[in-house]
């Protein structure tokens, strides 16, 4: 099978699962899981099979393994939308595969498969246990998710959008891939719909992922009239790249190129929960964790800045734009670190620093560190998944424990209920250690450390020294907020009686944590600068030879200097250090002096937002349009005609008709007549005689006229 | 069977009336009868359509299965029936919405026999405007479509429907006076109404001459505007749409599903076939009125909307909102004629005009459903439907997206050619109108938030009035339109090809 | 021609009457079935008349010369062409559906139809039926009138005897003034023409073909043509004269507002038309303007009132004014297109007008109302008489697919000839007529049936729908195929054209 | 011989008196006589033209029969309702008999 049909068939897997599973196997849980799990791992077994053909290729950016069909007729010509596996698209495919797979297996175990259904479980709440008899004396025990197939269907086309986006070799079909991963992140945030706030984040998520799509469409449609094509090697070659950045847009001042980037990049801020729509991405947490996982590490989000990756030959055409997206990301990361600081929910923790690490990420594409932006999607996607899972085990076991206790008034996510887990779920603790190591940057060992030092390394080398001390300060708190929640969650002892009975999750939640622990700390030593002191010749800088081939000129590395090396030691230590100083003996949220309700109500952004957009939304479409405008105004012209009418044809009948033609013509010539007749009668006296004078007299008159008018 | 081939159109055209005729003398009470032969005497037009479908060349330039009768000689116009890519494409829709319509109301069991005989007269009335090739036929096609609508209104609707019937009816009838005048006056110059001869007469006339009176710019300018306001009350633009919810609302299930799926069809229709060949300077010149009249329709369609609460209403108002699209795409078409902007534009309304045909009759049709079971539509009551109903809800899902205009189903297509088309030639209407299809999204979820979301549902759980499931028959009704919309969707070329063809050839 | 069809049409209604007459009082049915026998011959012959009219030949058909008084020059003289064959076969088939429709079923408690005097009433309407005969088929000036004559008379006759209680003296006398004042207006004029022509061509005849080249001067047809025009046009119910048909109608029993809107009105018209138009052409010329202004005020001023009427009956009265405005409108134009729609409109709107009266009559014979108010629910127990009513409501509109649309499409292109804005404004009258239309509709039969009339509606007698079937399939065969009628009349107008100086 | 002009003058004073007669008695049988009087002088007129014109045509004298045979019946009839009014009036006064008036 050539590489080109495998590529082909990535994606198809999991979109044929959805369809199996909601057109057949809806009814029996076991079949859909097998059905769900099983296309994840042919899709893991083609991407493996394409990642490995694709090293074996030297200059693979050259001559990328591609092809494309006609789609849509235009004209003369054919829209042509095909796959493509360059570079990046081999080390995106790489890790999206994996974190798919591992999430995959995680949920078989978070939704409790094996467990007797709950007693008063409906479709649509989370599941609440289910009391068993079991020699003598009864206990509750978690019970089966009801929607549990229906879970696996839409995870499925989960995977499968994320699978055509980064296959595919146009903004098309990306964005197709972009808009099916933004209904499935509605539809699985909205998972348990039963609750009203899962049901509002699912309509914010969506609907503030679509304020970033209605721009990007238009930055499509912009590129797409300009450029005639959508294809990304048709777009990347020397002259249309120079046309677009010439032709000015007339917007802001920024050329076609720089409108069209910054437009492109509007969406990404929407998908990646960037500064102005990061709303919706602590929200999401409402949905099951794995979903969390999918959207906040390994998918959807990462997407967005895949795309920015993708469209960066276009970005950087124009510096305002690059300016903009610098500034962006190195905001977002220091806002959101600001706020993760003041979380109690341990998974909002984690929302806020993905926030935050992306934030990194899009600085770093800012300042042109192109690689280094790849290489921290790659590790973050990475351990942010293991982070992610692992808290989802924290959860699962509290859970036992509350089940245990029958208190339900415990929320298990709260990290200050928690504490002293090390010792209950070890394999959750070492795995959930080295994932906050990790992302906290923890040197040498951890793949954190060096992407995130090679993005300040490119931050200092090319002289951006305010985003470089912005993200200096972002790693800082990071670290700080990681080792927070380590301390809070596993360290001290048990501060509530349902942490005393947490229970190490089952197999198939750990072991996909123990892999992604596993890449979360390898995956770093194949990006190792070659200058780096020691360790600088060992392993060949795979990565910036591989990744940067997708570029047309490859981007030189940046000349090795101290000063960044040091800041990203001091700084991760430092942070973790500061992090378990302040919050080894701490447990209760009344000690914790960091929870300054500024930082802990998010800068009360939500309410911002509700009042400045969706207040006035409302209003508008319900008094505005349909009551005012509609109702009243168009419809209040309408409703003029038709009595207008009425009275028209009433006041001719009555005023013109009637009184006019009727009276006056009619009746009174009518009447003119009687009249005259009445005046004639008094010539009929009744007595013989006065009637022959009367006729004599005609008679002599007659004879008188004729005789002077003739004769005469 | 060569009588078929050689008179195909005719056959489509005038089949469901005859075969209503024929429905007028059987036996009175035989509902299932009745509902059996309506449905197979509409299977029969779409089999027809499907044959020309594929008999259909759609690279051979001009009108093809032309055929003309004596109709009216005195007046110079003749019963001239002819198709194009355009036009079999919205033939294709009609005769595909009918069955699936009359499927749709076999639940009905009042006067089951009238119903059908003016379910099968409007399929005739529609058929008709689309087919026409002769200016007079198109007008009165047009207007005999309105009849058996208003019956279906007024006779099968539910609360208000003599006030909506009415309105309805006296609208698009006060609106299509101009298009009557005009088509008379077009008639009156040129002694004949054939479309073909026409089109090249009345370009053919030189600005300078004088004509009735006035110049002929003014003349034009007219009967332009005579042309436009009475297409854009039917298709509905912004100001004249306001018929639409209380049509919609009123009108029995399958009536709203042909009303929404077919009968706006015939204004956009109307400025494909009449005002951009007749009008190429005015629309031009009207290009940015027509421009801002569509954005309007986009916005203010999606603000209304979101602003309902009867969940049928919402889907009317939605409906304004696709609609505003085509007219968008026309507009842009006219302003920059020839270039290939124009020709994406078209390629997207007249896609869009299809697709809206099929995700407006699948949303109408399941709002229907749950108004047979509820017999309510106020959102108020619904909610956490869901776990009672889980097919239903899933196919509400799966339509809602189609008709937000998720990428992959069919909505997405048209809506992006629009969107490219209209973007270099009216880029400011193109940016605001993202505005609606932010919006769309909104009121799409609305609908889906207040209707399946929400802790399952008591009231409607058990007891008399216990929701029961979609039932097969539903099912039959969606699965074809769901099929076609995913078909489309994945992979739109079979149908585009033809319209692009088409288009490139009609402009 | 050796059977002389055209006078045998003619004199059947006249020879009925009087065989009627001979029958005893209390034998109704009998009565009732001559007259019905009569009328279905006429029909039957004006059918053959009407099919077996040779339309390549066009011109004068059927031509039948019997000499009356020749010293004066008047003799019976009948032919048929283009515009009066389908006029012809209009009065037949209003006869026929006419006498249907007052048959009425006596034997129930409800006393629909005509029931005091039947013998009386048929007698009258058959010398109504014979005199509109005469009048269509003459071609001698002298026998128009004297036919036109006995048209009027029974018309006071049957109004004031059988007519409504509340108004019938007043409408009946204010009818037959106003026709007898326009008929004698008409025929000082058409004196004045056989005396002219007796100067100018030492010939001393009524006979119109002779006086159709008779050469009248230019200033003489200027002065003479509104008098008789005018004259004729009163009884066609022109805009300022119009006032005496929507109270006849009103007053009038069903069958003979029938007979009135029907074809009455038509008569008017035709002989305005026949008189008029085609002996005085250049008079038509200098005239056609103020036509054209009487009659599209006409258009608008019936429709606006029609929206506001109560009864029905004076809202189809004046719809009716409404749809002659109409055809006065296409005569006015002088052209092809308005002539031929004129034609069409008189026969489209005959058989349409008289469907709305029957129908009204049977609802009134039933409820005894006629205020739109207190009626409501017809449909549900006359559901034959509800289908008729629509389709006639349609035709009135103008719906395209029936014979309205196929009349009035080519007057307002004739309008469009001569001047754009009178089409402008009539063509507001279309949405009028559809709004009055669909609201009375609405209301009377699809609205709920008041408690009032719940006991005694009963449905519509067999002979009813075969009256309404018929009078329906005239409007859909007409709206479907125009070539049934519409070759035939533009044949006719062909000759008018001719005398009009080919314009 | 006497000039026709004479006779003519003998019937005109004649006619005259019957005029006068007629409309100033007050009784409705002298009215009746002054009509006779009237249809006299007629006769002696027509006789008068006869001779002096062409007395071949005997159409003067023919007429002058009828005017007898028409005095003969009018008076007669006028007589018969002058007796009828009689009885149901008792008068027999020209301006008592007014019922005629409108």
């Amino acid at each position: 099978m050539t590489t080109e049909t495998l590529i082909w068939l990535i994606p198809l897997p999991p979109a044929l699962a959805f369809f199996l599973i909601v057109l057949f196997t809806n009814k029996s849980k076991a079949l859909s899981h097998t059905i769900a799990v099983g296309a994840a791992l042919l899709s893991w077994l083609g991407s493996m099979i394409v990642f490995v053909r694709a090293l074996g290729v030297e200059h693979l950016g050259e001559h990328p393994f591609e092809s494309s069909i006609n789609w849509l007729p235009t004209g003369d010509t054919w829209l042509k939308i095909g796959v493509l596996v360059d570079p990046l698209t081999a080390a995106v495919l790489f890790f999206v595969a994996w974190t798919v797979l591992m999430i995959f297996l995680y949920s078989v175990g978070y939704h409790n498969f094996g467990q007797p259904a709950g007693d008063h479980d409906h479709a649509g709440l989370p599941p609440h246990g289910a009391t068993i008899e079991e020699h003598g004396h009864k206990h509750v025990v978690p019970s089966i998710e009801p929607m549990y197939s229906r879970f696996f269907a839409f995870i499925g086309l989960f995977a499968f959008g994320m699978f055509t986006l980064v296959v595919s070799d146009n903004l098309l079909t990306l964005f197709v891939g972009w808009e099916i991963m933004g209904l499935c992140s509605y539809l699985l945030i909205g998972f348990w719909y039963g609750k009203p706030s899962a049901r509002n984040a699912a309509v914010k998520a969506f609907m503030t992922t679509r304020v970033g799509d209605v721009f990007m469409l238009l930055g499509i449609a912009y590129l797409y009239s300009a450029t005639g094509t959508l294809s990304f090697r048709e777009i990347f070659t020397e002259e249309v790249l120079h046309t677009l950045a010439t032709i000015p847009s007339g917007v802001l001042g920024l050329s076609a190129a720089g409108l069209i980037g910054l437009l492109l990049f509007i969406g990404t801020v929407g998908k990646s929960a960037q500064f102005p729509l990061h709303v919706w991405l602590p929200d999401a947490m409402e949905g099951p964790t794995p979903v969390s996982a999918m959207i906040h590490a390994a998918t959807m989000v990462s997407a967005g800045v895949y795309m920015v990756i993708r469209m960066f030959p276009i970005i950087s055409l124009d510096e305002k734009t690059m300016a903009i997206v610098a500034f962006v990301g190195a905001f977002t990361a220091l806002f959101a670190a600001t706020i993760a600081v003041a979380q109690n929910d341990i998974k909002r923790v984690l929302a806020y620093s993905t926030i935050s690490q992306l934030g990194f990420m899009i600085a770093a594409l800012g300042i042109g560190a192109y690689v280094a932006a790849v290489f921290h999607l790659i590790t973050h996607a990475f351990f942010k998944a293991l982070l992610f899972l692992g808290s989802g085990s924290v959860i699962h076991g509290m859970e036992h424990g509350v089940l245990h206790t029958g208190n339900h008034k415990v929320d298990p996510q709260d990290m200050f209920n928690m504490g002293g887990l090390r010792k209950k779920m070890p394999i959750t603790f070492w795995t959930f250690l080295i994932g906050g190591f990790a992302l906290s940057g923890f040197p040498i060992i951890t793949a954190g450390f060096w992407s995130k030092d090679e993005i300040l390394a490119d931050a200092f080398g090319h002289g951006h020294i305010f985003v470089f001390a912005t993200l200096a300060i972002a790693a800082f708190m990071t670290a700080f907020y990681t080792m927070r929640q380590i301390t809070l969650t596993f360290l001290g002892e048990p501060r509530t009686k349902e942490a005393e009975h947490a229970q190490e999750t089952p197999w198939t939640m750990t072991t996909p944590l123990v892999i992604l622990a596993f890449f979360a700390v390898t995956y770093g030593w194949v990006g190792i600068p070659e200058h780096f002191p020691l360790l600088g010749g060992l392993v060949p800088n795979w990565l910036h030879e591989f990744v940067g081939g997708t570029l047309a000129e490859h981007p030189e590395a940046v000349e090795f200097s101290p000063w960044p090396l040091i800041t990203s030691f001091v700084v991760a230590l430092g942070g973790l250090f500061a992090g378990w100083l302040v919050y080894r003996n701490i447990n209760s949220p009344a000690e914790d002096k960091l929870q300054i309700s500024f930082l802990k109500n998010k800068y009360y952004f939500d309410e911002i937002y509700d009042y400045i957009f969706v207040k006035p939304a409302i209003w508008v479409s319900e008094v505005l349009v349909s009551a005012w405008m509609d109702k009243g105004f168009i419809d209040g012209i309408l409703h003029i005609f038709g009595p207008a009418t009425g009275g028209l044809g009433s006041f001719i009948r009555n005023k013109f008709d009637l009184p006019v033609v009727n009276r006056f013509f009619g009746d009174g010539t009518a009447d003119v007549t009687y009249w005259f007749g009445g005046k004639l009668r008094a010539v009929q006296t009744g007595r013989i005689q006065q009637y022959l004078m009367f006729a004599l007299v005609v008679f002599i008159a007659v004879g008188a006229a004729l005789y002077f008018f003739l004769l005469a | 069977m060569n009588f078929i081939s050689t008179h195909l159109l005719s056959t489509i055209l005038f089949f469901p009336m005859l075969s209503a005729v024929v429905m007028m003398f059987l036996p009175k009470d035989e509902n299932k009868l009745f509902r059996w032969f309506a449905f197979v005497a509409s299977l029969v037009p779409f089999a027809l359509t499907l044959v020309a479908w594929f008999q259909f060349k759609s690279s051979q330039p001009g009108f093809q299965f032309q055929e003309t009768y004596v109709w009216y000689e005195a007046i110079g116009s003749s019963l001239h029936l002819g198709v194009d890519g355009l036009s079999l494409t919205m033939v294709l829709l009609t005769t595909f919405l009918t069955p699936l319509a009359i499927l749709a109301s076999f639940s009905i069991s009042d006067r089951v026999k009238p119903y059908m005989m003016l379910f099968l007269f409007l399929e005739t009335g529609m058929l008709g405007v689309f087919m026409a090739l002769d200016l007079l036929i198109f007008f009165v096609f047009w207007e005999v479509g309105l009849v058996p609508m208003y019956f279906l209104i007024n006779q099968w609707g539910s609360a208000n429907k003599d006030y909506a019937s009415l309105k309805f009816m006296i609208y698009t009838m006060g609106g299509s006076l101009g298009l009557l005048l005009a088509v008379q006056m077009l008639g009156v110059l040129f002694g004949t109404y054939d479309l073909v001869t026409l089109y090249e007469r009345w370009n053919s006339l030189e600005p300078g001459a004088i004509l009735l009176g006035m110049s002929v710019h003014t003349v034009k300018t007219i009967a332009f505007w005579a042309f436009v306001i009475a297409f854009a009350i039917k298709v509905p633009l912004w100001p004249f749409h306001t018929w639409l919810p209380d049509a919609h609302t009123e009108a029995p299930t399958a009536g709203s599903m042909l009303l929404a799926g077919v009968l706006l069809k015939l204004g956009a229709y109307g400025f494909l076939r009449l005002v951009l060949p007749l009008y190429p300077a005015e629309a031009k010149m009207f290009a940015g009125a027509l421009a801002l009249l569509a954005t309007a329709a986009i916005v203010f369609g999606a603000f209304g909307s979101f602003g309902q609460t009867d969940f049928k209403r919402l889907v009317a108002y939605s409906s304004v909102n696709h609609m505003g699209f085509v007219v968008l795409g026309i507009a842009a078409a006219a302003y920059s004629i020839g270039t290939q902007d124009a020709t994406i534009a078209l390629n997207g309304a007249i896609l869009q005009m299809f697709n809206h045909g099929l995700s407006a009759a699948g949303m109408f049709f399941l709002v229907g459903v749950i108004y047979e079971r509820t017999h309510t539509r106020n959102l108020e009551e619904f909610g956490g439907l869901f776990p009672l109903v889980p097919v239903y809800g899933g196919i509400l899902i799966f339509t809602s997206m189609a008709s937000l205009g998720l990428p992959g189903l069919n909505g997405f297509v048209s809506e992006f050619l629009v969107v490219r088309g209209a973007f270099p030639v009216l880029t400011a209407y193109t940016a605001i109108s993202m505005l609606g299809l932010l919006f769309t999204g909104a009121y799409i979820l609305k609908g889906i938030k207040k209707v399946l979301h929400g802790p399952m549902n008591e009231h409607w759980a058990h007891g008399e009035h216990k929701l029961t499931e979609i039932n097969f028959r539903e099912i039959m009704v969606m699965v074809p339109l769901m099929a076609l919309i995913l078909w489309i969707g994945i992979y739109p070329a079979w149908i585009l090809d033809v319209i692009n063809k088409a288009v490139v050839m009609l402009f | 021609m050796n059977f002389p069809v055209l006078s045998v049409i003619t004199f059947t209604p006249m020879v009925a009457a009087l065989i009627i007459l001979m029958l005893p009082a209390q034998r109704k049915n009998e009565a009732r079935g001559v007259a019905l026998a009569a009328a279905t011959f006429a029909l039957i012959l004006s059918f053959w008349v009407y099919l077996t009219y040779d339309q390549a030949a066009a011109g004068y058909q059927f031509i039948e010369k019997y000499s009356w008084l020749p010293a004066l020059g008047i003799s019976l003289h009948f032919g048929v062409d283009g515009i009066s064959a389908p006029l012809v076969l209009l009065t037949g088939v209003v006869m026929f559906t006419g006498v249907l429709i007052s048959w009425g079923d006596d034997d129930k408690h409800v006393m629909a139809g005509i029931q005091d005097r039947p013998r009386e009433f048929f007698a009258f309407l058959f010398l109504l039926a014979g005199g509109v005969f005469g009048v269509f088929v003459s071609l001698d000036l002298f026998m128009l009138f004297f036919f036109y004559e006995i048209a009027v008379f029974p018309m006071y006759l049957l109004i004031a005897i059988w007519g409504w209680i509340q108004t019938r003296e007043y409408a009946a006398m204010k009818l037959t003034l106003y026709l007898f004042i326009g008929s004698v207006v008409s025929l000082v004029g058409v004196l004045a023409m056989y005396w002219l022509q007796y100067k100018n061509t030492g010939v001393l005849s009524f006979d119109m073909i002779l006086m159709e080249n008779a050469g009248f001067s230019q200033t003489f047809q200027n002065i003479w043509f509104l008098p008789v025009f005018l004259g004729f046009a009163v009884l066609g119910g022109i805009w300022p004269f119009h006032n005496w048909s929507p109270d006849g109608h009103v007053a009038a029993p069903t069958a003979v507002s029938m007979f009135h809107a029907g074809v009455l009105m038509k008569l008017g018209a035709f002989a305005a038309l026949r008189v008029g138009i085609m002996l005085l052409p250049q008079g038509a010329h200098t005239w056609s303007w103020l036509i054209m202004l009487f009659a599209g005020i006409a258009v608008v001023y019936g429709a606006y009132i029609a929206f506001v009427q109560e009864d029905m009956k004076y809202m189809i009265g004046f719809s009716s004014v409404s749809h002659m405005g109409l055809v006065m409108l296409g005569m006015s134009t002088l052209n092809r297109n308005g002539i031929m729609g004129a034609g069409i409109q008189m026969f489209s709107h005959g058989v349409m007008t008289a469907l709305f009266f029957a129908i009204t009559g049977m609802i009134y014979d039933r409820s005894h109302t006629r205020q739109i108010p207190e009626l409501g629910g017809m449909s549900k127990i006359m559901p034959f008489a509800t289908i008729g009513f629509i389709i006639g409501g349609l035709v009135s509109m103008g719906m395209p697919f029936f014979s309205g649309f196929v009349a009035e499409f080519p007057i307002f292109m004739g309008v469009w000839e001569v001047q754009w804005l009178v089409a402008v404004i009539a063509s507001i009258s279309i949405v009028i007529t559809a709004a009055y239309i669909m609201r009375n509709i609405r209301q009377v039969f699809f609205g709920a049936m008041p408690e009032k009339l719940e006991g005694h509606i009963t449905d519509v007698t067999v002979l009813d729908k075969v009256a309404i079937t018929t009078l329906c399939l005239f409007m859909i065969v007409i709206g479907l195929f125009p070539s049934f009628m519409v070759p035939l009349i533009e044949t006719g107008v062909e000759n008018v054209l001719r005398l009009l100086g080919g314009s | 011989m006497i000039p026709l002009s004479w006779y003519l003058i003998l019937s005109a004073a004649l006619f005259s008196v019957g005029l006068f007669g007629v409309l100033s008695r007050r009784n409705a049988v002298a009215i009746l006589l002054g009509i006779e009087l009237m249809l006299n002088s007629v006769n002696i007129n027509l006789v008068s033209f006869w001779r002096y014109g062409d007395v071949t045509q005997m159409a003067g004298q023919v007429f002058a029969i009828i005017v007898f045979a028409v005095a003969a019946a009018e008076v007669s009839v006028g007589l018969a309702l002058v007796i009828s009014v009689y009885r149901r009036r008792n008068t027999v006064i020209a301006d008592e008999i007014d019922l005629m008036k409108w």
